[in-house]
Parts: structure tokens; C-alpha cells; sequence
């Protein structure tokens, strides 16, 4: 196993997946000659050409539906979103055709793509530039929705993505990018809608994804110097939701927290509390507790994007409460 | 730096195409004919929904999609029957598409708006303005892409060349050159609204400019012009040239959609009637007329062909099967990965 | 009282308020000679001409952005979207400016604005044009979310909308239009974020809003039959929720389902479910249930559309289920 | 129709606006002060995020908001420090703001991307590329609504004219005629991407022609030049005579933004040398000093005033109080209207 970065892992895969598959082809603002504005992409257009990592205008809609015209016919694209928060200029493209044009046409028409990018906050980057849309995406019939946390799904699900003929939105973090991990040497693919236990625990359940599995490791070391066994059950894709696996974690430990980086009205933690309640109501021995972002605009000065942000010690204090700890 | 061009379309040489005149009339007359019992199946509640009738603007459909070859992808707005048509789809796949049946062309689940035929190229029917036009511009980019000489062609109306996606889809085919024509299908009106109270400039070729490629205004009632002046943009295309935008000046005879009247606020009995008495079908009988190439006999005998193909289409429509209920959960996601 | 068409009682509402204020005034596709694409605007622009009621291009950004920006001068706009679908286009100005613009620039630039229309789906209107986003726009902070029933109510809270001081989009239903209601002859106000309940019962709590309210009153009507006795409660204004009036009411039944229009993940409903595990768990004799969508993209077909549609038999499986009845 | 002009803004008389020289070359080398002054901030991490510097673009702020009365509106991108301080927000409450201070112009929730000052009719300050361009068209439209002879003011970068939102908003500004004035600020590169290879032109004057408005080409390097095209941008706006789109070449001398370096994989050490060469802050000097406007000793003085007003800005920022821990839920909403 080597020990990567998360980018480097993300750059292994599309390197992969584009040398496997001549269909494969990376488009998006700067993923070029400039190899990225997060240097997920760099070398590929040394190693690929310009026909296959492509520079575009400052177009989001533009090239998204260039993009998704192309899967139509058959290509399979990556669209690199330089951020997740400019896609909201793309979403008519991704909603309304990506996602239903494969029913729309009884069949037809496949749309095999892959959107991705980094989503979320990084650092004091304001309200514009600090949006976790995943939620939105996963409500979306037609859309499957992927966010890994670690180096070796990085690398598993974004080649999983790119061979899916489903289109996919994959969020990664830009405050992900050089976390390091261990990443099997082998090749491999990490199948799209199987979440994982990132620490096994009998006392309660931390239901996380992307950026939260860190803060809910590093709560659950903490809460286990206080003697509560914290399992934590990283969902790794959103849409389709591995609800066997949330299920079977809340049956054994029968607490459950879930912690996202996102806004909570709405947001994957009410449904992921709304299918526990349902399906496993007596399973509960305590109300499940959430922990997103405070119901704010991310605001620029440090301190109060702190305040704002999910953290381990506010995803200990909740897992505190469901123990009746508190 | 602007691309200089006449922005005209060449006229035409009367007979250059005269081999396949009788083809296009009958396609033409198809398209007017297949309309208008679309309309009244509407009215009875056999088609529901939003439905948009290509009344009047069959040359366009005709004159463009004529020149192309069958690997050739074609894309289009909601207004998109007469192309269907034209493009090769049968009319009883397109009618039973209307009726929502399990024999349409998209098994019932899309509708008048969301018409497909992908062994055709045809690749919908889109009901968000301006939402095709990226997409048919991806079709050009995959040919570039992959190296062969196929044409897009993409229609869309002239009020969806005021919305963004035009200017970012229109700027990328002219940066990478890509083998795309879009036509503005310019029937004057986006619903209710006059081309003139949307858009600041009256002349779309003008338009082109901005994006480096050849901008040409087109007379739409005349199914020569708009066949002469595409087989120069699919030349451009096919030799690597790049994308045209053709501004192709039509009208439609009926309202926007079966809830709108032909004419009331926005336009005139008068205007409508005095754009009528142009009719593309006419234009190309008389021309035929001319030439010999048909008379009243000839006429009658495609009357009837179509008129047995439209009645035949409508039986098929209504005596097809509703989809199975299980149809709801599929095509959703492709087979065989599992769904949410 | 006068009876009138949920229409009338908007066209009515906008037409007190721009009499009242010259600060308002109603921009968007086809809403001047047209009279409105659904008529909701007809007489208007005789009344007010064409600088206050004012056809736009099809531009949905543009058009938005530029209401936008009039609001964060002082104007207050109405911004008619021919359908919510169409938003989706204009979502970067709602969500990246009209939503943060007070937070970002430290409180000094308000944005007074109304963006209304209809959302969800009528009949056969196919995939691209039967979309309920109230989820999505409930999940960002600074917004509000508005969705009246009855005439009535669409009168009293688009007046409080046009007065709110912050954004608010505010949803109508194209099936709403011509329902007719009783509307108080004197002027009145409907304060946002207050929910209301539209029939007492004791046995079981319904939480619906805009289109789903009629249903869940015709499955009242039908388990009343059966002997159970639903409180139908209309949330009326997504966000701010009534959190109070929610809990109030299952406090009372002990049961709960969750009536919506659109798909179910992470939707409004699971929103209220999680809100209601969470506050009221000790409350709760059988687990929340929920109708929503199927998870598909509307089809045209009229058969399997119905069969995709929330409708007063499927509520009321669902109540019978939390009854433990079925 | 095309609007027909000559799109090379007209030469100016070397004397009309010498009494403001002086204000203008402080203002000038009081931004580029101050940016210098910001760059170190952010290396020594007194300020977070993104940081867009606007070195080299000087005489594009200064030379059209010196052309705008107090209740005139402008709006900038996310590279508008210089704006605001051309526009006359204090030093102070721009370098607070930087340093996320409570004193700052947002009040410490803003950052460098949105600095705002309402009084001054600043709003902002915006993040993504080109949402500002129907925001300030919408000022325009509320200037035009309220019958006042106000005159919008909207910058964006070059890159920015690819995008929707440009398209969009410049149609409705010709189409309605709106005392808007568009500034396309061409420093020939977006991030990484030189405008040829993400514009389809490379004279997006010609685009204002789709817009039925006067485009024109500016030199951006000569403040003189730039004041005399606006003057005569805002004699149209304020008569009532619609708006203009200016396409003015300037340059960055730093990189995109700090995590960015000056020069490297898509820009040449020599180019940026090459450009640097003709400074706007030398270009006026000289004319200042050819006039005997400004000789050594004044320039020492200039010097000094501006050095002075950057070092308290910094002590002012340092010294100012974070925001209070309440203001993470202040200003999402109206007061007195409860939250959520
Ligand atoms: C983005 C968007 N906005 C609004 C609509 C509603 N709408 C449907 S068709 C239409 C008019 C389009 O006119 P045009 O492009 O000229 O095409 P035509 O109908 O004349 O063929 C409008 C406004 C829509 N479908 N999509
Ligand atoms: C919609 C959107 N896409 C991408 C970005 C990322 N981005 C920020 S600045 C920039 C380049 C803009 O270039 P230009 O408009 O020329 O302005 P300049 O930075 O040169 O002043 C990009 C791509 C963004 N902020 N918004
Ligand atoms: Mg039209
Ligand atoms: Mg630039």
C-alpha cells in the first residue's frame, strides 16, 4: 500500500480510468494548461492532449450541457466544477436533463458522466464561496451522489463513478486534498452505494460523510477515554443510501448522531433521522441528535466560520446527549 | 475579429433539388396534416399536457434536416413534432408518443415536449428554453471528439436567444470550431411576446458576430432558401470549419401552445391571415406546378398518402397499450445497478 | 366574505400592494400584455403600466438578478417565474445574493423581494416541468418559503410577503388557481411562519402544505368514517416552521404522517420528522410516515403520473398505518 | 440594427481634468499601497480566504468612478478593493475588513470578496463570476424606475463576458435602455486562461452590437483615457440615451489571486515585465510632471500621505475588536422578525 494525498488519489484515478477507456475525458475551467485550480488534473494534459483535459470559457451551464450532450452520444465525461458552490449556475443542466433523460426518452438515452469537484467550506472564504449541496443534489431522482473521505475511496468510488453509466455528482473537499491515507497498490473499484464502518462501537452510532468522518473520529477517541463506544459509519454515497447499513449500526448500538457539514433544514442528516425513526423506532433508546452548520450564511472572520462549522467537539456533545451523558 | 459574409442566403437555382421536391411536399404536407389532428386529439383529451403545433413553419423542419445524413444528431425544443417527422420517426410512434401510450417513441413517459429517437439521432424535445442548445453543441464537440465528420443541428426559437445558454454554447462551438449549426426557428414570438419587445437588436445574424462564426438570415417560408442555406452550413461543418447561426424567419399559423388562441393580445387576426397567405407548403406546390413536377392529379394522390398515413397513426395512437405500471420505477437509473 | 378564485385573491393581493406602495412592482415572462402566462397578473398593466408591470425576456437570471439588485436599492419587486422549473435557472441569484446579501455585507443591504409562481406538477406536463424545489429553497438560511392552500391564505401572505423585508419565495400551485375559497372583504394580513390548523381532530396529526392540504383533508373526511379523528394542520409557510404549532398538535394525537407534494429525500417531511423524533419523542405512539412522490421523474403518461402523485387514498394508508389500523 | 460608433475612445485635450490629476494619482498610488500593504497581511495570515489584488489595474477604477456623482451606484467582482477605495470608503474600513475585524465595512462577514458601503452607494463585492452584471443592471433599472438621473456603474473581469448572466443582462440594459454602464476590465486573463483561448473574438467591443449599444475599446493604462471614454458613457446614460459597454485593456501585474504567482505556467516572467513597463501610475506621473503639476518634492509628499494612511489602516485594523460572538446570527434576517 503506498500513502498518498487524497488529490493524488483523485489524479491515480482519472489517470486510470482515461488510459482504460478512450471515451473518458476531463473538461472544466483551468483543469488544463493551468492543471487545475486545486491540481486534482495535474499532468494529465501533458499525458492526454487537449482533445481529452479540456480548458472552457467561464461557462458553467455551457459546458455542463456540452458535457451532458456528449454522454448522450455516448462519451463519458468528467465536468470538473471548480467549486460546487458555481454549479448553481450548471443545476438546470444536471437536474433537468443529466437526471431525466434516461426516463424522459423511455430508455434511450444514457447519460453516463460524472460531475466533480470540491464542495463545502474551506477556510474563511465567505458566504458565496462556502455551500454544501448535497442534500439538494441527493433529493434528485435520476442523480447518484458520491463523497468519499478518504484517500482509497477517493480513488475506488471516482473510478466506480467514471464507469457508472448513471450520471454522478462527486463532491470532494478542498480541505480534504492533502489529507494522506494509505491506497492499495492493486487496481480496484469501491462500489457506488455501500457506506463503511470507519470504527467499529457498541454505545452509539455517528452517521457521517465527507468532511464530518475526521471531526466524528476524532469525537469518538475522545468519548471513548469517557467510556462510550462510538461506531462510525461513514455513508461515503449519499444517493443511493445504504440504508442497510445505518440500520444494522442503529440496531446494535440504538443511539445514533448524525454529523454533516451542511445546513440542517432539509439537509441528508433529517433524512437519514427520518428513515431510523421509521424503520428502526424501537431500536431508539434516545432521540437522534444532529449536528450542521449553524442556519447561517458562512461568515469571513474566522472565529465566527468556527462557531459555524460541524466539529468534533460538537459532534461529542451530541453523542454525550443520546447517551443521556450530558 | 468579426467574420465578414453576406448575410443573405444565396438564391438557388430553381432546379438543383428538383429530385426530391415531391419528398419534401409530402413531408411538409405530413407535418401540417399530423398537426392538425394532433390539435384535435387535444381537444378531445386524448393528448394532454402542453402541446405545440409546428403549424406553418414546415419548411424549416424540412429545408434544414433534408440536407443532413443519418449519423447526423439533430435537437430541439418543445415545438418539436415537425422535426420528429422530418428527421425519419414514424407517425405512429410520434402519435402514440402524443396519446402517452407504451408504443411511442419514448414509451409514454415523454410526452409531446420529450419526443426521441435515438437510432435516429434525434435526441429530444426539451422544454427548458434555450436548455438544448449547450447539448447540441456537445453532440458537435463528441464528433470533433472522436474524429468523424458528423453534424449537430440544433433548433430553438428566437426568444431563447436571449437567454445565457445561447451566448456560453454559441461562444465554445465558435472558440473550438465546433461542426454545429443552430437555427433560430424565428416565428416572431416567444408565447405572447413580440421578437421586438424581447431583444434589443432585430437581426440575430448580427449575433454570430460575437462568436466568430457566419450569422445568416434566411427566408423560412421557402423550403429551397433554407435547403441551400444549410447545405452550405453542413459544407462549413463537414470540412472542419465550424458552427453557423441561421436565423430562419417563419410564423406560426396557431397559438403558442392548445391554450393559447392563434391570435388576441399580442397579434392580429390581420397579421396572422396576411402571414398565412405565404404558406410554405403553397410556395413549393406552386414552384412544382411550374416545373411540371406535379398537378392536380399528383396532388390529389399525395393528399390521400398522407391522409391514410395521419388516420392510420391516429388508430395506432389510440388502440396501443398504456405502459405497465411497473414502467413508473424503470429508466430511472440504468438496469442492473439498483435503485435509491 | 366573497368567494373567489385562489387566482383572484393573488391578483387582488398584488393590486392592494402596488396601489399602497410605489415601491412595488411585478417584473417577469409574459406577465404585462399577456396578462400572465396563468393570468394571476391580468388587468395589471392597465392599471399600473408598463414600468411597473413589466415584460421580460425569456432570462431568467438576468431578470432575476436585475430584481435583485432594484431590491438592494430600495424597490420592492415581485418577481414572477413562469414555473418554479424555470428557477432553476435563476437559482444563483436567489441562493448566492438574495440570501446572503444582508448577511455578507454586515447588515447594511436589504433585499426586499417576492419571487412567486407556481411549483410542482399539474397534468402531463412531463419530467422538465413537474418539480416541487420547496425542500431545496427551505434548506438555505436567509430566504423564506411561502406556500399557501386556499384563496385566503395566498392573499394574506403574499401581501405579508411583499412587506416582509427579506426575500421570500413564495410557491402557488398551477392545480390551485382556480379554487375557489372565501376571502374577507377587509384588508388583512397573514403573518409568515405561522401555521394553521384546517381541521381538529384528536387521533392523529396530518402536516401538509399547498397542494397536499386538500388531500389530506378528503383522507380526513375518510377515516372519520373509520373512526379516526384527524387534525389536518397546513404549515402554510415552510420556513420559518412552525415548530410550536407541530409540536402542539402531535402532542395532542401522538401520531403523525407527513404529507408533500415533491420526492421524499430530504424533503420538507423528513425536516418535520426529524424535528418531531427529536422534541417530541416521548409524544410518539408509532413512527412517522411519510407521502411523497415515487422516486421518479414525473412520466407523462396519465396513469403512471397519478401513480407517482401523493393523493387522499395514499394519506390515508398512511394514517392508518400510524394507527397501527391497516 | 447594429449601432454604428467608433469604437477607439476619443483622444483628449491634455488639460481638461489637470485639477483632479492630483487626486487621482494618490488615489492611484494609495491602492497600489495599500495592496502591497494587503499582500504582506496575508502572508503573515492577518487575513484569510481568497485575496484578489488589483495591482496594475489602477487607472481603470479611478478613471471612471472619478466620472460619478455620490448617488451613483457601483458594483465590482471579487477584485474590488481598488473600487471601493477609488469610490471613497476609508482605508481603515477596507483594511479591517480585510483582517476580518468588527470595524470592517461588513462588519467582519464580508472578507475581501464583499466589502460594502451603502452610504457611498458600493454594493459590493461578488464572488461568483458575472453575478454582479444583472445586479448592477438592476440598479440601473431602479434609477430608470424612479425617474432620477442616476447612472449605474458595473465592473467584471474579461473572462466574465462568456458567461450567461453578461448575455442576459446586457440585452435587457439595451433593450430597456437603462443608464447603465458596463466595464469590462481586460486584463487578458481569467485565473490561468488567456482570453483568446476562452473567447471565440478578441474585440469584445463588437459584442455591444448584440446589444444595440455603443461599445468601445479603451487603453487602460492612461487614466486620462479612461476618464474621457466614461464622461462620455455617463452624458449618454444620464440623458436618457441608454447604456455602453467599455472593453478596457489593462493588465495584473500579481497573480489571480495569492495563492497564485505573477507568472509561471500561463504567462511569461518577460510578458508581465513587458507590461509592467508601462505603469498607469508612471503614465500619469509623467504627464503631472511634463505639465509642472507635480515636481520631486510633491511627489515626496504624495508618497508620504499615502504611506501614512496605509500604516494606519493596518494599526486600525490590528487594533480593531473581533465581531462579538452574537453577530453569527445577526443579519440573516430583518431584526425584529425572528429567525428560523
Ligand atoms: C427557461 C424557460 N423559461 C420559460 C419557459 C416557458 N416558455 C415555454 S415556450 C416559451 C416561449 C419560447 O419562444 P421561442 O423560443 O421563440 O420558441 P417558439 O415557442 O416560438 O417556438 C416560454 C416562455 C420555459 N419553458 N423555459
Ligand atoms: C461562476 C464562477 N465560476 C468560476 C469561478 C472561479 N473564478 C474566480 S475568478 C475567476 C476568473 C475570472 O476572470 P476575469 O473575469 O477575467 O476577472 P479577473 O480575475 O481577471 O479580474 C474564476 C474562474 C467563480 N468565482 N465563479
Ligand atoms: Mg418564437
Ligand atoms: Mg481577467
Amino acid at each position: 500500500m503506498a500513502t498518498m494525498t487524497y488529490r493524488d488519489a483523485l489524479n491515480a484515478a482519472l489517470r486510470e480510468e482515461m488510459t482504460r477507456d478512450g471515451d473518458v475525458y476531463l473538461m472544466g475551467e483551468e483543469v488544463a494548461e493551468y492543471d487545475g485550480a486545486y491540481k486534482v488534473s495535474r499532468g494529465l494534459l501533458k499525458e492526454f492532449g487537449p482533445l481529452r483535459v479540456v480548458d472552457t470559457p467561464i461557462a458553467e451551464l455551457g459546458f455542463t450541457g456540452i458535457g451532458v450532450g456528449s454522454a448522450m452520444v455516448g462519451l463519458r465525461p468528467v465536468i470538473e466544477m471548480m467549486t460546487w458552490n458555481f454549479a448553481l449556475l450548471a443545476i438546470d443542466q444536471i437536474v433537468n436533463v443529466a437526471a431525466k433523460i434516461r426516463y424522459m426518452s423511455g430508455g434511450q438515452v444514457a447519460c453516463p458522466i460524472v460531475f466533480r469537484g470540491p464542495g463545502g467550506a474551506a477556510l474563511q472564504l465567505g458566504a458565496q464561496h462556502s455551500q454544501a449541496f448535497e442534500s439538494w443534489y441527493a433529493h434528485i431522482p435520476g442523480l447518484k451522489v458520491v463523497m468519499p473521505a478518504t484517500p482509497a475511496d477517493a480513488k475506488g468510488l471516482l473510478k466506480a463513478a467514471i464507469r457508472d453509466d448513471d450520471p454522478v455528482v462527486f463532491i470532494e473537499g478542498e480541505m480534504l486534498y492533502n489529507v494522506k491515507g494509505e491506497v492499495p497498490d492493486e487496481e480496484y473499484v469501491t462500489p457506488i452505494g455501500v457506506a463503511d464502518i470507519k470504527r467499529a462501537g457498541a454505545d452509539a452510532t455517528i452517521v457521517c460523510h465527507s468532511k464530518t468522518v475526521k471531526p466524528s473520529l476524532q469525537a469518538a477517541k475522545t468519548l471513548a477515554g469517557e467510556g462510550i463506544d462510538c461506531e462510525v459509519l461513514d455513508l461515503r454515497t449519499i444517493r443511493p443510501l445504504d440504508v442497510e447499513a445505518i440500520l444494522r449500526s442503529v440496531a446494535k448500538t440504538n443511539r445514533l448522531v448524525i454529523a454533516e457539514e451542511g445546513w440542517g433544514f432539509a439537509g441528508v442528516g433529517a433524512e437519514v433521522s427520518d428513515l431510523v425513526q421509521r424503520e428502526a423506532f424501537d431500536d431508539l433508546d434516545a432521540p437522534i441528535r444532529r449536528v450542521h452548520q449553524a442556519d447561517v450564511p458562512m461568515p469571513y472572520n474566522k472565529h465566527l466560520e468556527k462557531a459555524a462549522k460541524t466539529d468534533a467537539p460538537k459532534i461529542a456533545s451530541a453523542v454525550r446527549a443520546v447517551c443521556y451523558r450530558d | 475579429m468579426a467574420v465578414s459574409t453576406d448575410r443573405r442566403a444565396p438564391s438557388t437555382s430553381e432546379t438543383r433539388y428538383s429530385a426530391e421536391y415531391r419528398d419534401w411536399l409530402r413531408m411538409m404536407v405530413l407535418i401540417r396534416r399530423f398537426e392538425e389532428r394532433a390539435g384535435e386529439a387535444y381537444a378531445v383529451g386524448q393528448i394532454g399536457g402542453f402541446c405545440h403545433l409546428y403549424i406553418g413553419q414546415e419548411a424549416v423542419a424540412v429545408g434544414t434536416i433534408s440536407a443532413l445524413r443519418a449519423d447526423d444528431y439533430v435537437i430541439s425544443a418543445y415545438r418539436e413534432h415537425g422535426q420528429a417527422l422530418a428527421r425519419g420517426m414514424s407517425s405512429r410512434s410520434v402519435m402514440a408518443e402524443l396519446f402517452g401510450k407504451a408504443t411511442g417513441c419514448s414509451g409514454g413517459k415523454g410526452g409531446s415536449m420529450h419526443l426521441f429517437d435515438s437510432s435516429l439521432g434525434f435526441l429530444g424535445g426539451h422544454g427548458i428554453v434555450g436548455g438544448q442548445i449547450p447539448l447540441g453543441a456537445g453532440f458537435a464537440w463528441a464528433a470533433k471528439y472522436r474524429k468523424t465528420d458528423q453534424v449537430s443541428l440544433t433548433f430553438f426559437g428566437e426568444a431563447a436567444a436571449n437567454i445565457g445558454s445561447f451566448h456560453e454554447a454559441l461562444n465554445m462551438a465558435g472558440l473550438w470550431k465546433l461542426p454545429a449549426i443552430f437555427v433560430i426557428e424565428n416565428n416572431g414570438y416567444g408565447m405572447g411576446t413580440a421578437m421586438k419587445r424581447a431583444s434589443a437588436i432585430d437581426d440575430f445574424a448580427i449575433r454570430a458576430d460575437s462568436y466568430g462564426m457566419p450569422g445568416v438570415s434566411v427566408d423560412g417560408q421557402d423550403v429551397l432558401t433554407v435547403r441551400a442555406a444549410m447545405d452550405e452550413a453542413v459544407e462549413r461543418a463537414r470540412a472542419g470549419e465550424g458552427p453557423t447561426l441561421m436565423d430562419i424567419q417563419t410564423y406560426r399559423y396557431v397559438g403558442h401552445s392548445m391554450s393559447d388562441a392563434p391570435h388576441g393580445t399580442y397579434r392580429s387576426k390581420d397579421e396572422v391571415e396576411e402571414r398565412r397567405s405565404r404558406d410554405p407548403l403553397d410556395v413549393l406546390e406552386r414552384r412544382m406546378r411550374e416545373l411540371n413536377l406535379i398537378d392536380d392529379d399528383g396532388m390529389a394522390e399525395l393528399a390521400a398518402e398522407v391522409a391514410a398515413e395521419v388516420a392510420d397513426a391516429v388508430q395506432f395512437a389510440e388502440e396501443s397499450p398504456e405502459p405497465d405500471a411497473e414502467q413508473l420505477f424503470s429508466d430511472v437509473y440504468a438496469p442492473n445497478q439498483g435503485t435509491v
